[in-house]
């Protein structure tokens, strides 16, 4: 039996049933929950595992359903979706890990793990969504399952920030659904074809693709909080650690960034949205988005807060990769879906890691936090310098083929804000390493409850970034190793240009 | 021979009767006849599905003398909602009002309405609609009352009023219809109908009388105090089910009897009062103080989109486009009653539990019911139209046909009223998340939670799905 | 079709619609229970007056039974439907209106349409 | 009703111009009308259904099915007035002369029902029409202050409301059950079948009659008379 058209849905299911079956569990059964979190998050990684072995030798994986003539729910991989895909297994792995360590006391943990779990299967599907009416179904879901997240903590600020998030998602979600929807009656069924499918449309239609563009635009640029529609991001810096971790590294923020990809490339096609002058106002938004996201970066004293805005500036790095036409600029934009995502990642953990072990929450009271926690102050440092783009890095990478791809397409101004933004990087991150390391701690931290006898903290807490910090360096000292990230995104830019 | 379009009016009217003798076995009885009755109504749907539409004169003397049955896909479909949905409620209804003398009362006029429902979905017959009609304003009526409260008895005379005068109206359509063609079957009439004053008189006295027992606004006004004053299963029942059997019989009239009759402007009134009714019920559900007022007048607004639908199929080309159309208007039946059903037999469960349904004082009760807190977010999820619910793939049919049809206009309504409901629900979910202490189990009184979860489940992840499924069933049959 | 029997016919169901509009015009315009209820019955009534209207064929032939059997049955029903009216006005006469306990329900309800 | 809103002048005429319409349209449907509506067809089958009386033919078979259902319409609405409440205090006892008279309307109303319920298959009259005698012998008690309108018990008053209904759908359901089809009567059977329905509903439809009018659920004590 052929298992193939199955194996898509598979994946998507092996966090949804588990997830499902977690909301029916009591309070206290605490094993059995672990368990069943644990044991999707590792099938899906053999499932995965599989799927990136088929696809790299050409296998075709799709799972189909007809509602109506015309109206089809399509998941199938291709190489792009499944390097969102892999990058959202692997990071749910860990992200699960440390949520179980993060959440080891507080109240409401089966409501918690289930729609965490819900939230990566929608991330999944809109990784693996054959067609525009697919992806929207999932990226709704999503909106669905963070919203209780972020609300999680009860009190009236994430009352607030959860309907903050809520309001920008879902006026976002109608925006995306209209254009989605137009776009279908112009052209018919969308499915996400390399190279785009509009080209060859009627001219007469140019003029409506352009307003549709805008109405997709808008939709995942609030998810992808592309300036000025990223008001929500810092209202929901409210979550806890991990849900903040999942939403800028893995799911919210990365699937805005990932449809409008999915856009440019594979509805519009790259070439197309040039000619129709859309990816200059993309490029603009992102790089008005980079830099306003820095400088707000900058005078921000919550530590969690001035990742968030670091988030609003980093991700819309990979929108630049895509507003700037030619292959190199297209490698910079797709590998920093991955390298954005594993060091985010890493800084979120060490945010969490500082808080619950010892109360600090700002900048301001995080002088000497290297001496006390040094592992988690280490990974911190890696992900920072990502972050600035210094090698050996992942983030380096990313800034290299992004100016190099600029260079190539002669759009040099690209490369002028990439060095402003890289500048402000270092002013705002700088300065943490800095009291970190070479400050003297206080002599009381804020609060200092014993999480392990041995370690700097709990071992769930400690282990996740060490491992992400570990994985942004191997994957920008590894770049050019086969099925590392950059070689995966070179593998999609050259089915995208036809090469 | 066994004839279940008999069956499914019969067996429900047996029940009602012997539950009126013998009231201290009304729970038992009452529960085997719906168990019994739900199971004739799939055999009938799936008889449908697989190809046959199904008609039976009753009395053996055949149209125009006799009255038949008849049910194609449209009222297969409907059949199958009402029955799963009627169940779900019954067995809600066994734990809601225990053994208590509530039971006693509720259970005979239940069975009736029951009757009356596929009475009404399956008949083929004009004057026996009025019949029908009736039997299920009256025991709507007299179920609302059940709750024993002032308000409750106001608010459900008012609407078997209002209900009255909607039927007589239809009846003298009839009069008229029978006047000048002299048969009361319903395709015999259709089949002679031409354009006229008689047909243009009858088209407004009938959809006129209907419209008023379907509350389309601005005649809305008797819906929301008389379904939020109602006992939970029956607000379920007349929210999810009563006012959808007379949204389906405009429906009915308008593509079957007065098709070409109706015209693109009289659909494009119909089409425009459901755009005041999904905006002015929206509104007001989001001004709600009440959990189950919030539900009535979201029915309200519910209901408006039924009517969008109408100037697209009225102006839609025969074929393809039309049954897209019909089949994603079907689907936002069914979607929503399944999913009002759930949502008002959980508002239930949280009244009980703490007496009230304000939503600003819910805080605790919320977190303290999972099941229900769920059965009303996935209920929600429907209301909204958000994926995978049946709302979100309607949506997607009717704002795509809205834009082909260049009747743009309701594609803005529809999105204005997504936000909307989006806006009320999350107020009630936001409720949820609170400091209050965690709950022990997802279940506490699973006799009456786990059919709403199931309702609410239906409509979120299933109906949605099973599209293709409901479009063969649509296009099968007569 | 003779004179005579259009005549009659139409004198008698042009009264029967008469009666439906005061019906109508009476349910709109009067507040109290009983006059709506009124009201309702004489729109029934012209109802009734329409199909016997129709059911009549002249003096020397047999009525159409199939209005006759209708009249009988609708009457039926409207007695149902007023016996449980009246039931409902009874139950609401019984007590007086209670200000106290659930101000703001009440209050919401109605809100949009006591005129009806 | 104050004459000086305009509503007040608004609605008459708006009324009197649809009135207009509705005659409009009643009379082209008259005058377009050709056959014979459905009344030569249903005379002419009337000797098969088991009643000469044509009205009868049509209420218990042409369209028994509507009359079964609007039997259940009657039995919604006492249902329906039994929920709202008690019933209502009973009246004061009649002085003696009205009570004699009561002695002597009473069974006269019950037989001149028997007479109406017999002579409905030939002639006007049937189960409606005694039913409602009876229903109003029941009225008759009631005024004259017994309380239960002679009424039996719940109990028993529950049986005999729903018996009719009960008689007619399980009279359906068998000769479906036999194969004929529901409400299908045998033409052999019919005019037995119909008398046996009649009877029930004649019953059922006076006793409902009566307790309707005492407009409250039944005392749970049963409290015989004469």
């Amino acid at each position: 039996m052929n298992l193939d058209p199955y194996l898509p849905l598979a994946i998507v299911l092996s966090s949804a049933l588990p997830g499902v079956l977690i909301f029916l569990l009591g309070e206290d059964s605490y094993r059995l929950r672990t368990a069943l979190n644990m044991f999707g998050a590792l099938l899906k990684i053999v499932l995965v595992g599989w799927m990136i072995w088929g696809v790299f030798h050409g296998h075709v994986y799709e799972s189909r359903l007809t509602l109506m003539p015309g109206l089809e729910l399509v998941l199938s991989a291709d190489a792009l979706s499944v390097l969102f895909v892999a990058l959202s297994t692997v990071l749910w792995l860990v992200t699960t890990i440390y949520a179980i360590g993060y959440l080891e006391h507080s109240p409401n943990r089966s409501r918690f793990f289930g729609f965490f779990s819900l939230c990566v299967s929608a991330t999944v599907g809109i990784a693996l969504a054959g067609n525009l009416m697919t992806f929207v179904v999932f990226y709704e879901i999503l909106t669905l399952a963070t919203y209780p997240l972020v609300a999680h903590r009860g009190t009236p600020d994430a009352d607030h920030g959860a309907k903050v998030y809520l309001a920008y998602t879902m006026s976002g979600g109608v925006l995306l659904f209209v254009g989605a929807v137009w776009l279908q009656t112009l052209v018919g069924q969308l499915a996400f074809t390399q190279g785009g499918l509009l080209g060859a449309a009627p001219e007469a239609l140019h003029g409506q693709f352009i307003v549709i563009f805008f109405l997709l635009l808008a939709g995942l640029g609030v998810k992808a909080a592309l300036v000025p529609l990223h008001g929500w991001l810092p209202q929901a810096m409210i979550a806890p650690a991990p849900v903040s971790a999942l939403l800028h590294a893995v799911a919210v923020v990365k699937a805005g960034a990932f449809g409008i990809v999915r856009v440019v490339y594979d509805v519009y096609g790259v070439e197309f949205a040039h000619d129709l002058g859309l990816l200059t106002v993309l490029g603009v938004l992102a790089a008005t988005t980079i830099i306003y996201g820095s400088i707000k970066a900058l005078s921000q004293d919550g530590l969690k807060k001035r990742l968030a805005y670091s988030t609003v500036s980093q991700v819309s790095y990979i929108a630049l990769g895509a507003s700037v036409l030619g292959p190199i600029a297209t490698i910079g934009g797709l590998v920093h879906l991955v390298h954005q995502g594993i060091m985010k990642i890493t800084l979120f953990f060490c945010a969490g890691n500082y808080a619950e072990t010892l109360g600090v929450h700002r900048v301001s009271e995080m002088n000497g936090v290297g001496r006390r926690m040094p592992w988690t102050t280490l990974a911190f440092t890696v992900g920072a310098l990502g972050m600035i783009g210094i090698p050996p890095v992942a983030g380096f990478v990313t800034k290299w083929y992004l100016g190099l791809g600029a260079a190539s397409a002669g759009a040099y101004w690209v490369i002028g804000v990439l060095l402003v933004s890289s500048l402000l990087n270092a002013a705002y991150f700088l300065p943490i390493l800095y009291r970190a390391w070479f400050r003297p701690p206080p002599e009381h931290w804020p609060k200092e409850p014993v999480l392990s006898k041995r370690l700097e903290t709990a071992p769930s807490l400690l282990w996740p970034p060490v491992v992400t910090a570990l994985l942004a360096v191997i994957a920008g000292l590894l770049a050019a190793a086969p099925f590392s990230p950059l070689e995966w995104a070179t593998l999609i830019a050259e089915r995208e240009y036809g090469r | 021979m066994l004839d279940p379009l008999a069956l499914a009016v019969a067996l429900p009217l047996l029940g009602a009767l012997l539950v009126t003798m013998l009231p201290g076995w009304s729970r038992t009885l009452g529960m085997l006849t719906a168990l019994a009755t739900t199971g004739v109504a799939l055999w009938l749907t799936v008889t449908v599905w697989s190809g046959e539409g199904l008609r039976s004169d009753l009395g053996g003397w055949g149209v125009p003398l006799g009255i038949g049955l008849r049910a194609d896909g449209l009222a297969a479909a409907l059949v199958a909602m009402a029955n799963l949905v009627a169940l779900a409620i019954s067995i809600n209804a066994t734990g809601y009002f225990g053994a208590a003398e509530s039971s006693r009362k509720f259970w005979p006029l239940w069975l009736l309405l029951w009757t009356a429902l596929n009475g009404l979905f399956l008949a083929a017959d004009l004057f026996n609609l009025y019949v029908m009609l009736e039997l299920l304003g009256l025991s709507a009526a007299a179920l609302g009352a059940l709750t024993g409260t002032r308000e409750a008895a106001e608010a459900n005379l008012r609407y078997l009023l209002v209900g009255l005068l909607g039927s007589m109206t239809y009846l003298l359509g009839v009069a008229l219809l029978y006047t000048a063609y002299g048969v009361l079957d319903l395709e015999l009439v259709a089949e002679a109908l031409t354009p006229g004053p008689v047909a243009w008189s009858a088209l407004a006295l009938m959809i006129g009388g209907l419209l008023l027992k379907s509350a389309l606004f601005p005649l809305h006004f008797w819906l929301p105090p008389a379904h939020a004053n109602a006992p939970a299963p029956v607000s379920a029942a007349l929210s999810a089910l009563v006012v959808k059997a007379a949204v389906y019989l405009v429906l009915r009239l308008w593509l079957d009897l007065f098709d070409g009759i109706a015209t693109l402007p009289a659909a494009m009134l119909l089409g425009l009062l459901g755009a005041g009714a999904v905006l002015w019920g929206s509104w007001r559900a989001l001004r709600a103080e009440r959990l189950k007022l919030l539900a009535a007048y979201s029915t309200v607004a519910q209901i408006g989109y039924l009517f969008l639908f109408l100037p697209l199929l009225t102006a839609a080309p025969d074929g393809d486009t039309r049954e897209r159309l019909l089949t994603a208007l079907v689907l936002l039946a069914l979607t929503h009653g399944f999913a009002k059903a759930g949502f008002f037999l959980a508002a239930g469960l949280v009244q009980k539990s703490t007496g009230h349904d304000r939503i600003r004082e819910l805080g605790g009760a919320a977190q303290s019911l999972p099941a229900a807190t769920f059965t009303i977010g996935l209920a929600g999820v429907a209301l909204i139209g958000l994926p995978p619910s049946g709302t979100f793939f309607a949506k997607w049919v009717l704002v795509g046909q809205a834009i082909a049809l260049g009747q743009w206009w309701w594609a803005l309504v529809a999105m204005a009223g997504t936000l909307l409901a989006a806006a009320y629900v999350f107020r009630v979910l936001a409720r949820a998340f609170n400091r209050e202490p965690t709950p022990k189990c997802f279940l506490t009184d699973p006799r009456t939670e786990i059919p709403a979860l199931l309702l609410a489940a239906l409509s979120a992840l299933a109906v949605g799905l099973a599209a293709q499924p409901i479009a063969v069933l649509l296009g099968a049959g007569v | 079709m003779s004179h005579e029997i259009l005549l009659t016919q139409l004198l008698y169901g042009g009264a029967g619609i008469l009666f439906f509009l005061l019906g109508v015009w009476s349910f709109i315009s009067h507040e109290p229970l009983w006059r709506k209820l009124i009201a309702l019955n004489i729109m029934g009534a012209g109802v009734f007056h329409v199909l016997v209207a129709v059911a009549y064929r002249g003096l020397d032939a047999p009525p159409d039974p199939v209005p006759h059997a209708l009249v009988l049955t609708g009457i039926v029903v409207a007695v149902s439907a007023t016996a449980l009216a009246l039931a409902f006005g009874r139950r609401l006469d019984r007590e007086a209106p209670e200000h106290t306990s659930d101000a703001h329900g009440g209050v919401d309800d109605r809100e949009d349409g006591t005129h009806a | 009703m104050s004459s000086s809103n305009p509503q007040a002048l608004l609605i008459p005429l708006l009324l009197a111009a649809i009135g207009a319409l509705l005659f409009w349209a009643f009379w082209s449907g008259l005058t377009g009308h050709e056959g014979e509506r459905l009344a030569a067809l249903a005379l002419e089958r009337v000797p098969e259904s088991g009643a000469s009386n044509p009205v009868t033919s049509v209420l218990l078979n042409f369209r028994a099915y509507d009359t079964l259902l609007e039997l259940a319409v009657l039995l919604a609405a006492l249902l329906g007035i039994w929920s709202l409440g008690p019933a209502a205090a009973p009246y004061q006892r009649a002085s003696l002369l009205l009570d004699s008279l009561v002695g002597w309307v009473v069974p006269m109303l019950i037989i001149a029902g028997g007479y109406l319920l017999w002579i409905g298959g030939q002639a006007p009259g049937g189960a409606f029409q005694a039913g409602a005698l009876l229903g109003a012998a029941g009225v008759t008690l009631a005024l004259s202050g017994r309380p239960n309108a002679g009424l039996p018990g719940e109990a028993w008053l529950r049986v005999l409301a729903a018996l009719g209904t009960l008689v007619f759908a399980l009279i359906g359901l068998t000769l479906m059950g036999v194969g004929l089809g529901f409400l299908t009567y045998p033409p052999a059977l019919a005019k037995a079948l119909i008398l046996t329905i009649e009877t029930g509903a004649t019953l059922s439809i006076g006793a409902t009659l009566a307790a309707a009018f005492l407009g409250g659920r039944p005392r749970a004590k049963r409290n015989a008379e004469p």
